[in-house]
C-alpha cells in the first residue's frame, strides 16, 4: 500500500521573484513517470516538503493545459516558506498531491467569467484564466480585476500583455493607493467593481483574495446581481494533511482540504462561514 | 467448532504464554498509584482482568503517538526519501474494553476511507483483538447513549465475558477461531443460558444517559454564548483529546531528519495558528465547541454516527471536572422530550 | 541559499595536519554549499580576492571561511564579505587552527574534525541574518561629573576640542582637594599655582558651561542621549550680578569654622570658600546666616552694589542631554575614628595630612606656620603615621592608597622648611614610591631633611605633660620607640565618596566592595564602564595622584571626544530582539540586564485586542551579552548573531 | 536545513569497541575561546572530541541548549565562560553560575551522570587549564560510557 | 464559613467592586468540585467551600486580564498570585482575593483507594509540606470556624522524600525517571494547569527553533520535563496542580521539590513569599555555590 503521507522529489528549475516577498517556484519531478501521472485541475494545491522544515500547502498557480512543470507562488509567511524562500534553481523539493476540488471547470463552461484577485490570491485564478485561455472557445466573455496594495505587490505582470491580448478578455488592474507613473486604476478592489458594473448575466465570479477583500467584494456582487451558487471562491485555512484526516480544515462538517479549498457562496452560507 | 468457549482464566494465561511466541501480546497492567496501563507483557501473569480502564485507550497501538513517516537524506548533493518499513509482527491485544474496540471501528471510518493510511491499516491487519465485556461501568461510562454496550463487539476477534466461576469467549472472527481452536470447551446449555442472562443484565448497567441533540439541531446554537460558558473552566490541555478512543487529530513535523506523525489536539491554540498569525479558533470557546461539534456533528453527517464512544475517559481525568455529556445533555433550547 | 566555503592552509599551519583538499571536497558535498576551495592564505590580498570573484561568479550569498580563530579575522572576513557585496554578517568563520590544526597531530582525525567544524559553520550560516548597522545619534556635549583637577582637565580637554562641556560641582566653587593642597610631590610646585590658571582657563572657555553648588538628581537614557537631570541649589547670590568684589562676606558678621581650612580657621555665613574660587561668586550658608536663622541682620544684602543678594532663590532643578558622561567625582578621607589608639578627636594635636596641608598653606589658617592646635605653638617633633586606614582589612581598607608615603614625605620636608629646627618621625609599614622622581624625593627627605623613618606600627599615643607620647616599635632594629611629639600627623587613606554608590547606580555602572567604580576592565579600558558612554577618571576608580588623575582625565576626555566627532555612532548589530508577540511582559530580561538596556514598553495586542507591557531592548545601550535571552522562559528575547536558531542548528549539526 | 548523515566519526560511535565520546563546550568569546585559542597558538595537544559552539558570554547558554545536546546523544557538555569579576559583561557568569547548578542538581537527580554536564572558568591565558580540562573530560566521558539511553525509541 | 465567603462574593458584584468571581461549585457528579465564574449577583448561591476545592484558581486569572476579578484563594493559590504579580501578569487592584484559611485539601485519587476502616482523611500529599493556614495575600480572610481536621503535617523535613531519592545511584534514579517520562503522553496538562505557565507561546510549541522533540518518546518527554520544571525553578509555589493534572502519575511534584530544595538551600530563596522580590534567575549572589565549576 501507498504512503499517502510521503511526498514525490521534484527539482526547482525557476524560480521569479513576483513581489518582494512572494517567489514564483517551477518545478519538475525527478521522475518521469510521475510527471506523466500527475493530473490536477485549476483550483487544486500541492502540498509542499521543504526537508529538515517541514510541509505546507501551496495552490497550484499553473494550468494543466501547460504540461511538462508546475508552479506555485509563495509568500514569505511562516516556517517552511521563508525556508522555500531559501531554495535556488536546482534544489528539491517534496510534492504531495494534487489535493482539494479545485473549480468546477465544467459548471464555468459557456459562461461569462468575472475574476476578482488581490495580492497573492491571483495565483489559483491565474491556473484557471490560463486554463480558459487555453481553452478559449469553451467560455465566454472573461474580465480579470487583479488588485494589491501597491504596484510592487501585483503578481504575474509579466503574463498581463498575454491576457490582454487573448479575444474577448479584459484585464483590470488596482492599486490601494495613487502611485506616480501608475496608468492603471486606483481604489480597493470592491470599490472598482462597484465602478465597472460588470454584468451578471450567464456569469460566474471567481473571487479569492485576502479575507477583507473578500468580505467586501461578497455583498457587492450580490449588489451586482451575481447569485450566492454563482459566486466562487477558495478558501485559506491550516492545513497539515490534505487528506482529510487531521482535523485542522474543519469548517462545518467539511475539510478544506478534501472538499475545497473551492467553495460557492452558498456553500459557505450553509455553515455559517463569515465572509 | 462452537462459537463460544467456555474455559478458566489458568487456561487463558497458559494460552497466552503459548501464543507469546508468535505473538507479541499487549492487555493491561495495573501500576501501583498510577492506573491501568496498556503494555507490551513480558510476562502474561501481568495480565490485569479486573474491572476499570486504562488510562489511555489501544487507539495508540494503532494511531501511534508518534511515529515515522519517512526518512529524508541527503546524499552526494542529492535528497533522497527512504519509507518506513511497516511493522510487521503479529500482536494480540487482550482485555480490551468493548468501548474502546468500538473505538477504533470509528478510526477505520477516518483511516481506512477515500485516502488510506497504511501505518493505521497495517497495524489493524497484523493485531488480534480480545476484549472483555464490562462487569461494572464506570459512573462516567454513557456507552448505550453512544450506540455501544458493555457487550459491544464490534470490532472484536473475541469478546470474553467474566463469570465468576470461568470465563466464556464468544469467537466472533476466523482469526479469533484459529486462535483459540485449542483452549476451552463449548459450552453446555445452563452455560448459555447463563450467557444470555448476563448480556441482558449487562445492557441495563450504565446509569448515565444523555441523549446528543441531532446535528442539525445542533447547528442553530453554533453562535450560542453557552459554548463560552461551558469552555471557561477548560484550561486546554490535551487530556481528553489523547486519551479518547476516536480523537485521531495529528500533526506532521520534520525532525532529525525525518517526517514525524505525532497526535495534535484541538484544544491547542497552535492547532490552527497560521503562519499569518490569524487563528480561525482564536480561543476556548472556539475550541470546545469544535471538539463538541467534530463528535456530535459534523462526524455524523459525514459517517452517520457519533465520534464518541462513551468510555468516559474524558470526563475521568479532566483535571477541571468539564463533562462532555453534561455539556451535550443541556445544550440549550433543544432538550427533548 | 548558496552557500561558498573557504579552506585556508595558511601555509602549512592549517595544510600540515589537515588535509584541506579533502576537507573542501567533503564541504562541497553539504547541502546548499555551492561552491569550495581552498587556499594558501585566505586572509591576503588575493585569498581575499579569490573570496570576491567566488562570490561574484557563482552568486554565492553566503560565506564560510574555515581558518584561523574569529578572534583574529573575524573583522577581516566580514568586510571582505561586505567587498564582495555579502551582508558581512552572513559570513561564519570554522576555527580549523587554533582549535583544531594546531591542537591535533593525527591527520586523519584532525581533518574529520576539520569536517566538522566546517559543518557546524554551516548550520550556523544558514540560520544567520543579514543584518544592519546600529547608527545612534550622538548629542554633542559631554557632562562632567566633579570639578577637582580631574574634573577641570576633562573639561580643558574637551573644550579645547571645540566641543562643549559641562562641569557639575557641589561646593560653591570648583578646585577639589587639589585646592586644599600646599605643596605638590615630587616637584614642589605650589599646588595653587598650577591649579588656578587651569580654573581660569575653565571659566574663561566658551565651551565650558559650570554648574557649581549643584547636584545631580537622574540619569536617564543611552550613550549618545543621556538626559541628566541636575538640582543647581540655591546660592542666594545671583551668579550674573555679583563681581565677586566682596562687599558682601567683608561685613558679614558670622563667624564658623572654614570647611575648606579643615575647621582650622574661620569663615563668614556669606562667603567664598578660598580666594581663588571659581566662579567668584559668594554663597550664603543658609544653617548659620542670621537672616535665615532668625531673620536679622540683612547687611549683605543691603551693602551689595549690586544687589545680587536673593533671599528668596529657590533650588532650580534643570534637565540636560549630553552624548557623554565623564564621572569625576573624587575621593574622601578614610574615617580614621576606628583607630582609637591614634588619639584623633581625643588629641586636638593629632590630626590628619590635610589638617598639615592648610596649616603649610602660606595663605591658610595659620600663615604657614605648622603649629599645634592645642596651643597654637609651633610644632618641633612631629610623629607622622602612614597606613591609616589603608592596607588593613581587619579595620581599614585593603588597599594601599598609594600616595599617602608621597605626601608624608613631603609634608616632612615641607615641616623641615618651615622650621628649621623641626625634626620628622615617619612610622611606615614600606615605603611605595614607584613613580617618576618619587624614590629619589623620598630619599632627599631622608638624606637631606633628616626625617627619620621608622618601619612599624605605632601601638599607642597618649597625652603627657603637654606632649604626645607616641609608643611603636622599629620592627628593623627590633627596638621599643617612644618619642614626645608636638604633633602627630595621620595619613590617612583615600576612599569612595560617601554617596558612590547612589551615583553608580543612577549611571548604571559598577562599583567594588570599596565603593570604587569598576572600569570595564581593568587593563584594557581603564577609563571606560561597562556602561557605553560613561567614562573614569580620578579617584573615584581608585586612589590616584595628580599625574595620574591629570592622565585618566586626558585619557577619557579623548574616549568622549571620540564619541563626540562621530556624526552618529557606529555600532554592531548584534544585539538582543524582542518578539512582541512571544513576549510575555514578564520582564525577567529587565531584571537581568546588566546594562538597563531593556525597558517597558507598551504595545497594543491584536489578539487579545488590548493594549500590554512588554520588553523593549535600547539597542543603543545592547552589549550583546545575550543574558536576557537564556533568562526568558518563553525565548521571545533573542539575540542577533547568535541567534537561538543559529546556535540550536549547530547542536542538531553535531 | 538538510543536514547530512554523520561524518565518519559518529558511524565509529556505533561500535562500541572504538567509541570515542562526542563533547560540546559552549564558550564564551572573551575568555573560554580565547583561552582555547591560546592552547592552539602553545600547540598544546588535547584529544579531538570536542566541538565548540562561541557564544558571546556564559550568560547566553540557555539550559535548553545543554539538554538538547544531551538528548541528541551527545555524551558530554561543557560550559565555560570567564572566571567570576573577569566577565566582559561584567554579571553573565553569575548569572551561569546560578542557572547551571539548577539544571546541573536536576539532571542528576533525573539519573543523567554528573559528567555528562559540567562547568569550568577558563581564562583567556589559561591555554593549559584549557588543553588539562578537555583531557580530563574526555577521560571522564570516557568512564561515563556512550550516551545512549535517549537514541531508544522514536 | 461558606456562608460569609457567598456573602462577600455577592456583595462584591452587587456593588460592582469586581466583574466576575471565580470560585468553586460542584461539579456535575455531586461530589467533586470544579471551577466556576460568576458574573451575577445572584449567582453566588452556587458557591461552595470544602476540602475538596482542589484547584488552583490563579490560573484562571490570565483569562480575563484586564478586569476587576475576585478570587478564592487558599494560602497556596495566594502565593501563585504573588508570584503572577511579581511577574507583571496581574495589577493588584484588579483583583479582589477573598482568602480563605485551609487546613489541607484532599486527593480525590487517594480517596478512591483509601479503606473505610483506617482513619486516613486522604488529604493531599502537598498539603502536608503546607506551612501557613492563611494565605500570605489577601484582601478579605475569611477564617475557619471551630475545629476541623487537619492535613498532618510533615515531620521535621520537608524535603526528605527529595533526600532519600537523592541518595540512590545514578542507576537508579535514571530507570525511575526513565519508567516515570516514558508513561508522559505530552498532553501538557502540567502547563495548562500551572497558573505559572503563562507564556504567550510556549517553547515547547515554537517550531523556530524547534526547542523540544515532539515525538512522544523518552527523548521529548524528558526533555519537556526538565524544561518545564526549569523554567518553574524559584517560581513554583508547590501547589501540586500539575501533579494533580497529570493523568499518566508522574510525580512532578518531586521534581518540583527538588529545585525547591536546592534553590532553598543554595540560595535561601523562596518563591511567592513576596511581589517585592527579584526573580531568582534574574539575579545572583556574588558568593553563589560553585564548587561544581572546574
Amino acid at each position: 500500500m501507498q504512503n499517502i503521507y510521503q511526498p514525490y522529489l521534484a527539482g526547482i528549475i525557476d524560480i521569479r521573484q513576483e513581489t518582494p516577498d512572494i517567489k514564483t517556484f517551477k518545478l519538475k519531478f525527478r521522475d518521469k513517470e510521475i510527471e506523466g501521472s500527475f493530473n490536477y485541475r485549476p483550483g487544486q494545491f500541492v502540498e509542499f516538503s521543504v526537508f529538515g522544515e517541514g510541509e505546507a500547502p501551496f495552490c497550484i498557480a499553473s494550468s494543466p493545459t501547460r504540461k511538462g512543470s508546475i508552479e506555485c507562488s509563495v509568500k514569505r509567511m511562516g516556517k517552511v516558506s521563508q525556508a522555500l524562500h531559501e531554495l535556488d534553481v536546482g534544489d528539491t523539493v517534496g510534492i504531495r498531491g494534487p489535493y482539494g476540488n479545485g473549480f468546477p471547470v465544467e459548471d464555468l463552461k459557456a459562461k461569462n467569467l468575472l475574476f476578482v484577485a488581490g495580492g497573492i490570491g491571483l495565483a489559483p485564478l491565474r491556473s484557471l484564466i490560463n486554463y480558459c485561455l487555453d481553452n478559449r472557445d469553451d467560455f465566454k466573455a472573461v474580465t480579470i480585476v487583479n488588485g494589491a496594495r501597491t504596484s510592487r505587490d501585483l503578481v504575474y505582470k509579466s503574463e498581463y500583455r498575454e491576457w490582454e491580448k487573448a479575444g474577448d478578455t479584459k484585464l483590470h488592474l488596482t492599486v490601494d493607493c495613487r502611485e506616480e507613473d501608475w496608468t492603471c486604476m486606483v481604489g480597493v478592489v470592491p470599490r472598482i467593481l462597484e465602478q465597472l458594473k460588470p454584468a451578471c448575466r450567464d456569469s460566474s465570479a471567481i473571487v479569492c483574495g485576502p479575507p477583507v477583500m473578500i468580505r467586501y467584494t461578497m455583498p457587492v456582487l450580490l449588489k451586482l446581481g451575481f447569485c450566492a451558487p454563482s459566486i466562487i471562491t477558495t478558501l485559506e485555512m491550516k492545513m497539515k494533511c490534505g487528506l482529510g484526516k487531521c482535523g485542522r480544515c474543519s469548517i462545518g462538517n467539511l475539510y478544506v482540504c478534501k472538499d475545497g479549498p473551492v467553495f460557492s457562496l452558498e456553500q459557505l452560507r450553509a455553515f455559517q462561514y463569515e465572509c | 467448532m462452537p462459537s463460544e468457549k467456555f474455559f478458566v482464566k489458568e487456561d487463558l494465561y497458559n494460552k497466552l504464554e503459548e501464543l507469546s511466541k508468535e505473538f507479541e501480546i499487549i492487555g493491561p497492567r495495573e501500576l501501583p498509584n498510577k492506573g491501568i496501563f496498556y503494555q507490551s507483557l513480558k510476562n502474561t501473569r501481568d495480565l490485569y482482568l479486573g474491572e476499570g480502564f486504562a488510562i489511555e485507550p489501544i487507539k495508540r497501538f494503532f494511531l501511534k503517538p508518534s511515529e515515522w513517516i519517512f526518512d529524508e537524506r541527503f546524499r552526494e548533493n542529492k535528497n533522497i526519501l527512504e519509507g518506513i518499513p511497516l511493522p510487521a509482527d503479529k500482536r494480540i491485544i487482550i482485555s480490551v474494553r468493548p468501548c474502546e474496540t468500538r473505538g477504533l471501528t470509528l478510526l477505520d471510518k477516518v483511516f481506512d476511507s477515500d485516502y488510506k493510511d497504511n501505518f493505521y491499516i497495517n497495524n489493524r491487519k497484523r493485531t488480534i483483538i480480545i476484549g472483555l465485556a464490562c462487569n461494572k461501568p464506570a459512573k462516567n461510562c454513557f456507552c448505550t447513549s453512544m450506540g455501544g454496550s458493555p457487550i459491544e463487539s464490534r470490532g472484536m476477534d473475541v469478546l470474553i465475558f467474566d463469570m465468576d466461576r470461568g470465563l466464556i469467549a464468544e469467537i466472533l472472527t476466523d482469526r479469533g477461531r484459529e486462535l483459540f481452536a485449542s483452549i476451552g470447551e463449548g459450552l453446555n446449555e445452563g452455560q448459555r443460558r447463563l450467557l444470555k442472562e448476563d448480556k441482558e443484565k449487562k445492557k441495563d448497567l450504565v446509569e448515565k444517559k444523555l441523549s446528543p441533540p441531532e446535528g442539525k439541531e445542533l447547528d442553530k446554537i453554533f453562535e450560542s454564548d453557552y459554548w463560552e460558558d461551558v469552555s471557561r473552566p477548560c484550561i486546554g490541555c490535551g487530556i481528553c483529546t489523547y486519551l479518547c478512543p476516536t480523537c485521531h487529530c495529528f500533526d506532521l513535523v520534520d525532525e532529525r531528519r525525518k517526517r514525524l506523525r505525532c497526535y495534535d489536539s484541538c484544544s491547542f491554540p497552535d492547532f490552527t495558528l497560521e503562519a499569518s498569525g490569524v487563528n480561525p479558533r482564536p480561543t476556548k470557546k472556539e475550541r470546545y465547541r469544535q471538539r463538541v461539534f467534530h463528535k456530535f456533528d459534523y462526524f455524523k453527517k459525514n459517517f452517520g454516527e457519533n465520534l464518541c464512544v462513551g468510555c468516559g475517559r474524558c470526563i475521568r481525568h479532566c483535571p477541571v471536572k468539564i463533562d462532555i455529556a453534561d455539556i451535550v445533555d443541556k445544550v440549550p433550547g433543544l432538550k427533548k422530550e | 541559499m548558496k552557500i561558498g566555503v573557504f579552506v585556508c592552509h595558511c601555509g602549512t599551519n592549517i595544510a600540515a595536519t589537515v588535509d584541506v583538499e579533502r576537507v573542501s571536497q567533503e564541504a562541497a558535498k553539504e547541502p546548499r554549499v555551492k561552491f569550495s576551495t581552498t587556499y594558501r592564505y585566505m586572509c591576503s590580498d588575493p585569498g581575499q580576492n579569490l573570496i570576491k570573484e567566488a562570490v561574484k561568479k557563482h552568486h554565492l550569498d553566503r560565506i564560510v571561511i574555515a581558518s584561523c580563530s574569529p578572534s583574529l579575522h573575524e573583522k577581516t572576513f566580514r568586510k571582505c564579505a561586505e567587498k564582495a557585496g555579502v551582508n558581512p554578517y552572513l559570513m561564519e568563520m570554522a576555527n580549523i587552527r587554533e582549535h583544531c590544526s594546531w591542537v591535533h597531530q593525527d591527520r586523519v582525525e584532525a581533518t574529520a574534525k576539520a569536517i566538522e567544524l566546517i559543518r557546524l559553520a554551516l548550520a550556523k550560516v544558514s540560520r544567520n541574518k543579514p543584518l544592519e548597522y546600529l547608527y545612534i545619534p550622538i548629542e554633542k556635549k559631554v557632562l562632567i561629573i566633579g570639578g577637582g583637577i580631574a574634573g577641570i582637565q576633562s573639561a580643558i580637554d574637551i573644550a579645547f576640542a571645540n566641543y562643549p562641556a559641562v562641569i557639575l560641582e557641589r561646593e560653591p566653587s570648583i578646585g577639589g582637594r587639589m585646592a586644599r593642597f600646599d605643596k605638590t610631590f615630587p616637584t614642589l610646585d605650589c599646588a595653587a599655582c598650577i591649579l588656578t590658571p587651569k580654573m581660569v582657563t575653565v571659566s574663561q572657555s566658551k565651551h565650558v558651561t559650570m554648574h557649581t553648588y549643584s547636584e545631580i538628581e537622574g540619569v536617564k537614557g543611552h550613550v549618545g542621549d543621556f538626559t541628566v537631570t541636575i538640582r543647581k541649589k540655591a546660592r542666594s547670590v545671583d551668579i550674573n550680578k555679583c563681581t565677586g568684589c566682596g562687599a558682601c562676606y567683608n561685613k558679614c558678621p558670622v563667624r564658623v569654622p572654614s570647611e575648606f581650612d579643615m575647621g582650622l580657621g574661620k569663615r563668614t555665613a556669606i562667603y567664598i570658600p578660598f580666594p581663588q574660587a571659581v566662579p567668584n561668586v559668594p554663597v550664603i550658608d543658609r544653617q548659620n546666616c542670621l537672616w535665615f536663622t532668625k531673620q536679622k541682620c540683612g547687611i549683605c544684602k543691603k551693602i551689595c552694589p549690586f544687589e545680587a543678594i536673593d533671599y528668596d532663590m529657590q533650588d532650580e532643578i534643570i534637565e540636560e542631554k549630553f552624548g557623554a558622561i565623564i564621572v569625576a567625582s573624587g575621593f574622601t578621607q578614610f574615617n580614621h575614628a576606628v583607630y582609637g589608639e591614634y588619639g584623633y578627636g581625643k588629641y586636638k594635636d593629632a590630626i590628619t595630612g590635610l589638617h598639615f596641608e592648610r596649616m603649610a598653606n602660606s595663605s591658610g589658617p595659620t600663615g604657614g606656620k605648622i603649629i599645634r592646635p592645642s596651643d597654637g605653638k609651633e610644632a618641633r617633633d612631629v610623629v607622622f603615621i602612614q597606613c591609616v586606614g589603608s592596607r588593613d582589612e581587619q579595620k581599614g581598607l585593603s588597599y594601599c592608597s598609594r600616595l599617602c608615603c608621597m605626601y608624608t614625605a613631603k609634608h616632612a620636608l615641607l615641616l623641615k622648611e618651615h622650621n628649621k629646627d623641626a625634626q620628622a618621625y615617619v612610622f611606615y609599614i614600606d615605603i611605595r614610591a614607584a613613580g617618576k622622581n618619587y624614590e629619589e624625593f623620598v630619599k632627599k627627605v631622608q638624606d637631606e631633611y633628616g626625617a627619620v623613618y621608622l618601619r612599624g606600627r605605632v601601638s599607642r599615643i597618649f597625652e603627657k605633660s603637654g606632649k604626645l607620647i607616641v609608643r611603636g616599635a622599629d620592627t628593623l632594629s627590633g627596638a621599643q620607640i617612644e618619642i614626645k611629639a608636638d604633633l602627630v600627623v595621620l595619613a590617612t587613606g583615600l576612599v569612595a565618596q560617601p554617596d558612590a554608590p547612589g551615583l553608580a547606580r543612577m549611571l548604571h555602572i559598577p562599583y567594588d566592595r570599596n565603593n570604587l567604580f569598576t572600569e570595564a576592565h581593568p587593563k584594557l579600558a581603564p577609563v571606560e564602564t561597562i556602561t557605553s558612554g560613561v567614562f573614569l577618571t580620578g579617584a573615584c576608580q581608585s586612589p590616584k595622584d595628580i599625574p595620574d588623575t591629570v592622565a585618566t582625565a586626558s585619557a577619557a576626555s579623548v574616549k568622549a571626544l571620540g564619541l563626540m566627532v562621530q556624526d552618529r555612532l557606529q555600532r554592531e548589530p548584534l544585539v538582543a530582539k524582542v518578539d512582541a508577540k512571544t513576549c510575555s511582559g514578564c520582564f525577567a530580561c529587565i531584571q537581568a540586564c546588566s546594562f538597563t538596556a531593556i525597558e517597558e514598553e507598551e504595545i497594543e495586542d491584536k489578539r487579545l485586542k488590548k493594549k500590554r507591557l512588554i520588553a523593549k531592548v535600547l539597542e543603543g545601550v545592547c552589549t550583546g551579552c545575550g543574558n536576557c535571552t537564556a533568562v526568558c522562559r518563553m525565548s521571545a528575547i533573542d539575540l542577533e548573531g547568535f541567534s537561538n536558531r543559529q546556535i540550536m542548528e549547530e547542536i542538531e549539526a553535531l | 536545513m538538510t543536514a547530512t548523515e554523520g561524518s565518519p566519526e559518529r558511524k565509529r560511535g556505533k561500535d562500541k569497541k572504538d567509541w570515542e565520546p562526542r563533547i560540546v563546550g559552549f564558550l564564551c568569546k572573551w575568555c573560554s575561546y580565547a583561552g582555547a585559542d591560546l592552547a592552539g597558538t602553545s600547540r598544546l595537544q588535547y584529544p579531538p572530541n570536542i566541538r565548540i559552539v562561541r557564544v558571546p558570554c556564559s550568560g547566553r547558554v540557555n539550559p535548553l541548549f545543554v539538554l538538547k545536546c544531551l538528548v541528541n546523544g551527545i555524551d558530554g557538555v561543557l560550559v565555560s565562560g570567564c572566571h567570576i569579576g573577569d566577565c566582559h559583561y561584567s554579571e553573565g557568569n553569575f548569572y551561569a553560575r546560578r542557572r547551571f547548578v539548577i539544571l546541573k542538581r536536576l539532571l542528576e537527580y533525573l539519573g543523567i551522570d554528573p559528567r555528562r554536564f559540567q562547568m569550568s572558568w577558563i581564562s583567556a591565558s589559561e591555554g593549559d587549564k584549557w588543553a588539562r580540562v578537555v583531557k580530563e573530560l574526555v577521560e571522564e566521558i570516557k568512564q561515563a560510557g556512550p550516551n545512549t539511553e535517549f537514541r531508544k525509541g522514536i | 464559613m461558606i456562608d460569609r465567603i457567598k456573602k462577600k462574593a455577592e456583595e462584591l458584584l452587587r456593588t460592582k467592586q469586581v466583574d466576575l468571581i471565580i470560585g468553586y461549585k460542584r461539579a456535575p457528579d455531586g461530589v467533586s468540585v470544579a471551577p466556576v465564574f460568576i458574573d451575577k449577583a445572584e449567582e453566588t448561591k452556587e458557591l461552595i467551600w470544602d476540602t475538596y476545592c482542589v484547584y488552583n484558581l490563579s490560573n484562571y486569572l490570565k483569562d480575563f486580564r484586564g478586569r476587576k476579578i475576585g478570587i478564592i484563594a487558599k494560602a497556596c493559590d495566594a502565593r501563585s498570585i504573588i508570584v503572577l504579580l511579581q511577574e507583571n501578569q496581574l495589577k493588584r487592584k484588579d483583583i479582589f482575593i477573598i482568602g480563605v484559611e485551609c487546613s489541607g485539601i484532599v486527593d480525590e485519587k487517594k480517596l478512591l483507594s483509601i479503606s473505610p476502616q483506617t482513619s486516613e482523611l486522604g488529604f493531599d500529599e502537598r498539603c502536608r509540606s503546607c506551612k501557613p493556614s492563611k494565605p500570605p495575600i489577601y484582601d478579605v480572610l475569611i477564617v475557619q470556624e471551630g475545629q476541623r481536621p487537619q492535613a498532618p503535617r510533615l515531620e521535621k523535613d520537608p524535603y526528605g522524600s527529595v533526600r532519600k531519592s537523592e541518595a540512590k545511584s545514578i542507576s537508579e534514579k535514571f530507570k525511575l525517571w526513565q519508567e516515570e517520562f516514558s508513561r508522559c503522553i505530552r498532553c501538557y496538562a502540567c502547563r495548562q494547569i500551572c497558573p505559572l505557565c503563562y507564556c504567550p507561546r510556549c517553547v515547547a510549541d515554537q517550531t523556530q527553533p524547534s526547542w523540544l522533540s515532539r515525538a512522544h518518546s523518552f527523548r521529548g518527554n524528558f526533555t519537556w520535563n526538565v524544561t518545564r520544571a526549569m523554567h518553574l525553578a524559584g517560581r513554583c509555589i508547590d501547589c501540586g496542580e500539575c501533579e494533580r493534572a497529570c493523568p499518566v502519575g508522574i510525580p512532578l511534584r518531586d521534581i518540583n521539590k527538588k529545585i525547591e530544595k536546592d534553590v532553598k538551600e543554595l540560595f535561601n530563596y523562596e518563591a511567592g513569599l513576596s511581589a517585592e522580590q527579584k526573580a531568582l534567575l534574574s539575579c545572583f549572589d556574588k558568593n553563589d555555590p560553585e564548587d561544581f565549576i572546574r
